[in-house]
């Protein structure tokens, strides 16, 4: 796409757009809103795709820019760019823009017109936050975000859905707003919001330390890690199936974003002081939470456990660089983890979004969530049961599956930088093939449960349409990752170049 | 058609035929699925057999060809590629024709399951892991076959998904596997960390460059690299092939249909881990602890295992059993850095090991799903061919002079004799009083199953489940295709040790892919005093082995057919041991108690007390909370009066002063 | 010989009574007001006194308009007196509680 | 010139005797009056900082409006005094600390550190001959305080129409003019004209 047409504004703001026609179609024509939001999702993917084919993998720098003024007063201006870390996610919640669309076909009755434009919504400005690289613009995006999210699950959500949503909401406030302390400050001292330029602009260790723990208080909320995550489970089980997807399949992934983006260039320093604090928040998120996915007696609640345990990975494949550095003298590894990271979120957003869009399928027809109301899925329903299985599995890191693949790496990783590490990290083997197999076990194999089970019918079209596309996904990455991988080398590269010049040098060595 | 063709070919027609036959079934049908997945695995088998050829007689070298380079990361090749040499080769054809006589059997043996398609899927996709794990050229296709192996026994064994223990079973496999994959991923870590890479010939090349690197994991506690590396590798291969502390999964998948434990659980899927070794010999020969280590886990699985087989009163467990001795013994063998013999044996096992356990397959459906010992006796009047065949797998695995189990153990009790290692004595006598064991409970099998009184009743009207020992119609003979391959499988369970104990344990044909340092080389010692099969087959006479084999035999006869009583007396006599023994040394009861039980204490008690408790309870809703208490006090201070506003205004007032005042 | 501080004194000593007038009175709601208006005097006595000694006439200025605002302020607290009376019938303070939290 | 500081003590005891008067005396029209007393010495004093315009303005607003209309409003509403007065003797107490803690914090503020001394501020000099304190207060207050001016005649403005709407109270039955509605009478409402046929001539 040689041409100069905007592809990045186009993908931000054509859903929006589309959102403000599909809630124009009202109430009383549902069928109307659902075909325009899928017009609009299908467009909206296509496009991206030309994002990928034209991406150039050998720069690390960003590509498909746009800069046009926005608020002079305060030097903020509409910025957009796009490098290895942000075109895989871009497809990724384009992706899953259709995907949501298809899956909420038949399931939503009621205002279906509002829950499409929620979600379409959302879809234009999640890619709004990955293609920011003007700061405030990101903040504006991040925080617009939680509007769509707040209301989808408020609306259409589960029982105890209000205390839910309203925990979501202020939780993830609350750590926004110290990290929009860090970015005025960043502001006041370097007189812009352009984020590239904050990557070169000198900081004292002390400053850099705070400004740090901003950020780590917004993105730990949002990843989730270990002790600000109680509010995931809550969403997830009170969140429709549509939106549950999104949430686990993207939203989570901006936490780990924000670290790339924000966290590891503009305080370096201040990073790989504190690394030792984010590797044993995520060895804690991993461990900890595996033993809690155990016991959990709701099939979403043990799934959103997983994630939280499989986004542990991500928050160590990115800090491990700096212990890597440390213990090796060739560095070999510190790309490999950060890689990894990027790899196991896509990855992540397959397998669970897969996994949530099955409890929804035996959620649409038996209407619970609780594992001791099922038993013997497979005899009734075989195809499901094959799918479930699979991404069960992908769940649990089995090699040929894309779930496999970031885990290894990250691993690999850690290995290179304490074995300690690597042994805590691989436990989840164990712990991830445990809880996901038992609730294999209890819930679609062993005999028919209850009637319910007997009179379930096996998925329909659509369904299996939606979660053959995702099956093909995590088989895909899983068998050949080498194109994902390939996309952000150079941008990796050019990230730990980066991290391991010391910032507080340039300011005469404080 | 190059060689890389049909490399690829070999693993991916058993992918294909499982594909079709699993997800295109109801359009294949059942004879269709059957013919496809056969089909496959026939051709595969063919084009295995070829390369052997090639290997063999055209002097094809070792072949490293590499298919597509999986990902590049960090400067590090991952790659998906081909190691052809004599050892991959050997593995490839045996693993293709077990895998081919099996399917052929299963088509007897589940004739009228609802499952069929789904079942000659899950072998032919069985067929294509093992393959893809023996041929592979790296760590990470290696694992990548290690844990498919594993997925498709937690099919297998979970296969009659509507039997509880089954399912339990299958879980159970594959969690102790991935107790073993844990390590083993940890070791591949380590390999990485050492050598940068992933390709085993550059680890096998730079592998003595690391000789003398330590490394103190546990803090004060120096380990050199390379045992390290081969100890966690080793953790792998225990997981897979069910030695000692990871054993428990073996005898609980006999739940699986019996054709998957003849092919899975003994010819194949439990050699992985003794393959794996062998392939990393390069690696462990530099660490004398890791082999060490390896061969008292060996040891110790051999005779404990084989002594919990006695008492087994099912047919199947006591032939796994059997099967968790005989690989301590291949274990014991890689110990003692004789490999080319424990593949040897491993080759010889797979043959009469399949053949026993297809045999008690074909007694099992003979009576009608009955695998109680108990309640069997006296078939061998209408079971021939089975009972021949029978005696045939027994003879060979109790190591009958000219039969193959002979030629295969002997040479590892000789190894073993032979070595020096540390600990290699304890070895020897475990090894050897393991010949006694194998002998007693093989016969007690025998006798119990074939020979004396029927201990079953035929009634003809006893509707359809009738209760245990009584049977709707008297067993017969099964089906050919069920016959046919036990004869097939017998024929080389008595020819092959004979044949190939030569070229593959003293003529170096290993050689090329197995390379053992001249000082633990006690092949060659025992190869001194070996003037060809024959010769040693006379010889047999004189060793000990042979006489503690008919110690065995006589003991079983005295027990099982002469007094038959003696039995029960025996066990009245040493309740204690009875007991210890029939609960398999209480391992699983430690195993539920200590592991699961705390998983499950820790997972509640993290999840109630500390994450709703702590971090919900207390930070989240407690702040809620809080502020709400806050502010109802608050809330009492505008009480309406105006005075007294008036004077929180005055104390205000008088509370700037004073700052104006001090300044 | 009188300095600023002799007047000063005085507005603040009118303040503190003023202040004491409004805190001691709970009944009556003139009184109260009557008391708020004395503050005002006193506050334009310093203004005064800050204004002559400085000869600076913006005090006085002030002071003028703090005299307007002193008459809307009292017009309408009394209208607001009249309507509370009517409506309550009493004007005691501590009857008057009801804008309360 | 002892006189000085004479008129000036004199003023300044009465005014603080009726300032405690106003609030002391049980019944509000003899407050009212005493705050009269306080306002009349206050502008005498004024007179004394030769300040006269206020001081005279000082009279004619408060004393000629405020204080009317409190007259006014105490007379209008019969309160009866009797249940005002108690409590008053349990706070006197409290009152009274707080109010002289207050007093002797002004005063250390004003007194110490010679901040208003006669340094700092040294008395002004007697303003030159024919010098008149209006015509200065005019001049500053039409030129560059006219905006505030403006907004001072605003205020008053709304406190008139809201003391008016506060308190306008229509007591039924009796009949009022109401100048909008007479306004916007029509033609048609008035005049209705009705086709009659006509009445046979009665004779005589």
């Amino acid at each position: 796409m040689t041409s100069n047409w905007p592809i990045l504004s186009t993908l931000i703001w054509l859903p929006i757009f589309g959102a403000v026609v599909v809630l124009a179609a009202g109430e009383h024509r549902a069928a109307l809103s659902r075909v325009l939001a899928l017009i609009v999702a299908g467009l909206t993917f296509l496009l991206s795709i030309s994002l990928f084919t034209g991406f150039d993998t050998s720069t690390a720098a960003m590509q498909f820019s746009e800069l046009k003024p926005w608020i002079e007063t305060f030097h903020i201006n509409y910025a957009l760019g796009v490098d290895g870390f942000s075109v895989p996610l871009i497809l990724l919640t384009t992706f899953f823009g259709v995907l949501v669309v298809i899956a909420g076909w038949e399931v939503i009755t009621d205002k279906v017109h509002q829950y499409m434009a929620c979600f379409l919504l959302m879809e234009g400005l999640m890619v709004g936050v990955f293609a920011a690289l003007d700061a405030m613009l990101f903040y504006a995006f991040f925080e617009a975000m939680l509007i769509p999210m707040f209301l989808v699950i408020g609306i259409w959500g589960g029982p105890n859905k209000v205390y839910a949503t309203i925990k979501f909401f202020l939780y993830t406030f609350l750590g926004s707003v110290f990290m929009l302390i860090s970015l005025i400050y960043l502001y006041l001292q370097s007189g812009t919001w352009s984020i590239l330029e904050w990557h070169q602009f000198p900081l004292a260790l002390n400053v850099q330390k705070w400004l740090f723990l901003g950020f780590l208080a917004a993105f730990s909320v949002k990843i989730p890690m270990w002790p600000v995550h109680t509010w995931l489970p809550d969403a997830h089980v009170e969140a429709p199936t549509g939106g549950s997807v999104i949430l686990a399949a993207i939203m989570l992934k901006i936490g780990g974003y924000g670290f790339i983006r924000f966290s590891l260039p503009v305080t370096p320093d201040a990073a790989a002081a504190l690394d030792w604090l984010i590797i044993a928040l995520s060895l804690i998120a991993v461990v900890y939470i595996g033993f809690v996915a155990l016991v959990q007696e709701d099939m979403k609640k043990l799934i959103a456990y997983s994630s939280i345990s499989h986004m542990g990975f991500v928050t160590l494949g990115m800090f491990i660089a700096f212990g890597v550095f440390q213990n090796t003298d060739s560095g070999r590894g510190a790309a490999l983890g950060v890689e990894g990271a990027m790899v196991q979120m896509i990855s992540h957003g397959f397998i669970s979004g897969a996994l949530f869009l099955c409890v929804g399928v035996l959620y649409d027809r038996v209407h619970s969530r609780m594992i001791k109301d099922y038993g013997g899925v497979a005899h009734k329903m075989p195809w499901f049961a094959a799918l479930a299985v699979l991404f069960f599995m992908a769940n649990s890191g089995l090699p040929g599956t894309s779930g496999f693949v970031g885990e290894f790496m990250v691993i690999l990783a850690a290995f290179q930088a304490n074995f300690w590490y690597a042994f805590l990290a691989a436990l989840t083997l164990i712990l991830g093939a445990a809880y996901s197999l038992w609730l294999v076990k209890r819930v679609i194999f062993g005999k028919v449960a209850n009637n319910d089970v007997a009179m379930l019918e096996d998925i329909n079209a659509r369904e299996a349409l939606v979660l053959g596309v995702l099956a093909v996904a995590v088989l895909l990455v899983g068998l050949w990752p080498a194109p994902l991988v390939d996309l952000m080398h150079a941008s990796v590269d050019s990230l730990l170049q980066h991290i391991q010049q010391p910032k507080t040098v340039l300011l005469g060595g404080q | 058609m190059s060689l890389k063709t049909i490399l690829i070919l070999i693993p991916l027609l058993p992918l294909l035929a499982a594909a079709v036959a699993g997800l295109l079934r109801n359009q294949v049908g059942r004879a269709g699925s059957h013919w496809v997945t056969i089909l496959g695995v026939a051709i595969s088998f063919a084009l295995s057999v070829y390369v052997l050829y090639l290997q063999m007689y055209q002097g094809l070298g070792t072949q490293n060809i590499s298919v597509y380079t999986w990902m590049v990361a960090d400067g590090i090749k991952f790659e998906i590629g081909f190691l052809i040499d004599h050892l991959s080769s050997l593995m490839m054809v045996v693993v293709s024709f077990i895998s081919f006589m099996v399917h052929i059997y299963t088509i007897g043996y589940m004739a009228d399951d609802p499952g069929y398609q789904r079942f000659f899927s899950y072998i032919a996709l069985f067929t294509f892991s093992m393959l893809m794990l023996v041929m592979s050229n790296n760590f990470l296709q290696l694992f990548f076959g290690w844990e498919a192996v594993g997925l498709v026994s937690y099919l297998l064994i979970g296969f009659w998904f509507d039997r509880e223990s089954a399912v339990y079973a299958g879980l159970k496999a594959f969690l102790v596997n991935r107790v073993g994959d844990f390590g083993f991923l940890l070791g591949i870590a380590a390999v990485l960390y050492c050598f940068g890479s992933m390709d085993y010939f550059e680890v096998f090349a730079a592998a003595p460059g690391i000789e003398g690197q330590s490394v103190s994991i546990i803090p004060g506690v120096e380990w050199q690299w390379i045992t390290v590396i081969c100890i966690c590798l080793f953790i792998g291969a225990m997981g897979k092939s069910a030695q000692a502390p990871l054993h428990v999964w073996l005898p609980d998948s006999m739940e699986g249909p019996t054709p998957i434990s003849a092919l899975i659980h003994a010819a194949t899927m439990v050699t992985a881990g003794i393959f794996m070794v062998a392939r990393m010999s390069p690696l462990f020969e530099l660490s004398e602890a890791a082999l060490s280590f390896v061969m008292l886990i060996g040891a110790l699985t051999a005779f404990f295992m084989g002594l919990v087989g006695i008492v087994q009163n099912d047919i199947k467990r006591v032939i796994a059993y059997s099967t968790l001795s005989q690989l301590g013994y291949m274990t014991v063998a890689l110990g003692v850095s004789a490999y080319s013999a424990a593949i040897f044996h491993l080759g010889t096992h797979a043959f009469f090991k399949a053949l026993l356990f297809l045999g008690a397959g074909s007694v099992i459906i003979a009576l009608h799903h009955q695998q109680d010992m108990r309640y069997m006796g006296g078939l061998r009047k209408q079971m021939p061919i089975t009972w021949i065949t029978a005696w045939v797998g027994t003879l060979a695995l109790i190591g009958f002079p000219f039969f193959a189990g002979f030629y295969s153990k002997d040479a590892i009790i000789e190894a073993v004799h032979a070595s020096s290692r540390w600990g290699a004595g304890v070895a020897y006598w475990a090894v050897l009083l393991g010949v006694i064991v194998t002998s007693f409970y093989s016969f007690r099998l025998l006798y119990l199953t074939f020979h004396g009184k029927p201990r079953y009743t035929v009634d003809v009207g006893a509707g359809h489940h009738p209760p245990d020992g009584v049977l709707q119609h008297a067993p017969k003979e099964s089906p050919l295709v069920v016959t046919v391959p036990l004869i097939l499988l017998a024929i080389p369970s008595i020819v092959i040790g004979y044949l190939t104990i030569d070229p593959v344990l003293f003529t170096g044909w290993l050689s090329d892919s197995i390379t053992v340092l001249p000082q633990n080389d006690v092949l060659a010692a025992v190869g001194e005093h070996f003037h060809g099969p024959t010769a040693m087959a006379q010889h047999a006479l004189q060793t000990a082995p042979f006489w503690l084999m008919l110690g065995g035999f006589v003991l079983a006869t005295l027990v099982y057919m002469v007094r038959p009583a003696l039995a029960g007396t025996l066990a009245q006599r040493f309740p204690r041991l009875h007991a210890l023994l029939e609960n398999k040394f209480y391992v699983d009861e430690l195993y539920q108690k200590l592991f699961i039980g705390n998983t499950l204490r820790i997972g509640n008690g993290l999840w109630k007390k500390a994450d709703a408790g702590l971090i919900d309870g207390w930070l989240v809703n407690g702040s809620a909370k809080l502020v709400g208490s806050l502010s109802a006090r608050v809330r009492t201070w505008q009480s309406g009066f105006l005075f007294q506003y008036a004077f929180a205004m005055i104390i205000g007032l008088i509370g700037i002063l004073a700052i104006w005042v001090m300044l | 010989m009188l300095t600023l501080a002799h007047f000063l004194t005085l507005g603040a000593l009118l303040f503190c009574l003023s202040a004491a007038g409004i805190f001691l009175n709970r009944k009556n709601v003139i009184i109260l007001l009557m008391c708020i208006e004395l503050m005002l005097l006193a506050v334009n006595m310093n203004f005064v006194a800050f204004s002559r000694f400085l000869g600076n006439l913006d005090g006085q200025v002030f002071v003028f308009f703090i005299l307007t605002v002193a008459a809307a302020e009292a017009a309408i607290g009394l209208a607001i007196l009249v309507v509370v009376f009517r409506n309550r019938q009493t004007i005691n303070v501590a009857e008057l509680d009801d804008l309360k939290g | 010139m002892p006189i000085y500081e004479i008129v000036f003590y004199t003023f300044s005891l009465v005014m603080l005797a009726s300032a405690v008067a106003v609030i002391s005396v049980r019944n509000p029209v003899y407050a009212a009056l005493f705050l009269v007393l306080t306002f009349f010495s206050a502008s005498a004093i004024w007179m004394l900082l030769e300040v006269e315009f206020l001081a005279i303005i000082l009279i004619l607003v408060y004393v000629g409006a405020v204080m009317v209309l409190f007259l006014f409003v105490v007379m209008m509403l019969d309160i009866n005094v009797e249940p005002l007065r108690e409590g008053f003797i349990r706070y006197l107490p409290v009152g009274l600390v707080v109010a002289g803690l207050m007093a002797a914090e002004f005063l250390l503020v004003i007194w110490t550190k010679s901040r208003f001394g006669p340094e700092a501020f040294p008395s002004p000099p007697p303003h030159p001959e024919g010098y008149s304190n209006t015509q200065a207060v005019g001049e500053v207050l039409y030129t560059n305080y006219l905006l505030p001016f403006e907004v001072a005649g605003i205020i008053l403005l709304v406190a008139i129409i809201a003391a008016v709407t506060l308190t306008l109270r229509h007591r039924s039955g009796a009949h009022r003019q109401n100048p909008s509605r007479q306004v916007q009478v029509q033609r048609d409402e008035r005049v209705r004209l009705v086709k009659m046929k006509p009445e046979p001539r009665q004779e005589g």
